[in-house]
């Protein structure tokens, strides 16, 4: 079944899609392996990850670390520092 | 204690009035609304898109409103957000904290809007005279969330 | 920057919108508003007589809302206080700062109560359980005060 | 034409009467003065201006203290800690 990825903002504008459904690769274990795995598929990809320390992330709608473990998510999001309010 | 995110416009009266009318426990009832301006850094902005994450948004909010209930002894809370397309003057976010004592009131709003502007999932997006883009984020934003630590709490 | 005071309620939603319409260089409006409570002390109260000074009164909140003026960089501001009698949960008095940014907003607004309260000539008869009287003033208003000093504003 | 002095709250409740004009007598100089001298003016004023410490003055709509002088003055008022807010 696999897990959703979403992706907003720049991220979103730069990857080119909103959102996805992936089978997580062997051995990405955390977000940061995400990311990095991410980066390798395609000029977009590369792109839209090429600054990944400034990436946020959330897990199943909580804010999480990049070092967070992927186990059990079903719904990973990436994107740019929040500007709301 | 409601959160609400929509596109259309809200009326402070009318949301003070819902939350209030009726009740002789309120002393204090402090709003907080954030408006588009025209001008960033001296660039004149003539729109914003606010883009959000349905879902994320809603708990992040109930989260910020459960944590500021477990700090300030509220009678009530309210946080709108608006997103979608917004031109200058434009509304953008309504907090509302109902409390015995002014204090509370004045707290719970202020540290609302700190956790809001630093957790909520929204981003704007602005057009102008310095072209499109996403704004940044400020790291003033996040030092003042620094004055919300409870160990300084604690200490004072 | 003007101040009112009246016999009447207020509109909180008519009074922002009558400072901010039109208005695109405010990001930032904050409102506060005092109501009565019915509980005093675990005493109920059932109505309350405002008594002010007239003439005194309104050059007092004018001086309270030129500092706060002086002290941050608002847009606008308004002082409406009630006088006569009210009943539980009427509105007793409004402040309304708007500003750029939001803290200025926040601090002028708080600023504001805490000198009105101690500085307004304003005194409350109470009506109740506890028989008629005027309300005591409140030591922890003048401690609010200190908070405001020149001197630590400096310091930090 | 002298001064016109005006009483407010429990102050107004306790003298009776909620202003008046009089004639500075010789020898009051100071807010405190005039509270010691309204004192003498019978058990009513005796009564409003027992605890006269706790008593608040204003000279020509501004709040002073106790050791102000009220040289020039065209309103005086006397009044309890205000409560309002």
């Amino acid at each position: 079944m696999g897990v959703k990825l979403m992706y907003f903002a720049w991220v979103r504008e730069k990857t080119g899609i909103g959102e996805e459904r992936i089978e997580l690769p062997e051995g990405v274990e955390t977000v940061a392996d995400l990311m990095r795995w991410l980066k390798g598929r395609g000029p977009e990809f590369a792109d839209a990850f090429h600054r990944s320390e400034v990436i946020r992330a959330a897990i199943d709608q909580t804010h999480v670390r990049h070092d967070a473990r992927l186990k059990g998510a079903s719904e990973i999001a990436f994107f740019p520092p929040v500007t709301g309010g | 204690m409601p959160v609400r995110v929509q596109r259309d416009d809200f009326n402070i009266g009318a949301e003070v009035k819902a939350l209030t009318s009726g009740r002789t426990d309120i002393g204090a009832v402090v709003t907080f609304t954030g408006a588009m301006r025209s001008d960033n850094d001296g660039m004149l902005v003539t729109s914003m898109t606010l883009e959000h994450y349905p879902g994320m948004t809603e708990k992040e909010l109930e989260r910020i409103e459960r944590e500021a209930n477990e700090r300030w002894p509220l009678q009530a809370s309210l946080i709108v957000h608006r997103y979608g397309e917004l031109k200058p003057g434009d509304n953008i976010v309504l907090v509302v904290t109902a409390s015995a004592h002014r204090h509370a009131a004045f707290e719970a709003a202020d540290f609302l809007m700190d956790f809001l502007k630093t957790r909520a999932p929204f981003w704007k997006k602005e057009e102008g005279e310095g072209g499109t883009g996403w704004v940044d984020a400020r790291e003033s934003d996040d030092r003042a969330l620094t004055r919300w630590r409870r160990d300084r709490d604690a200490a004072e």
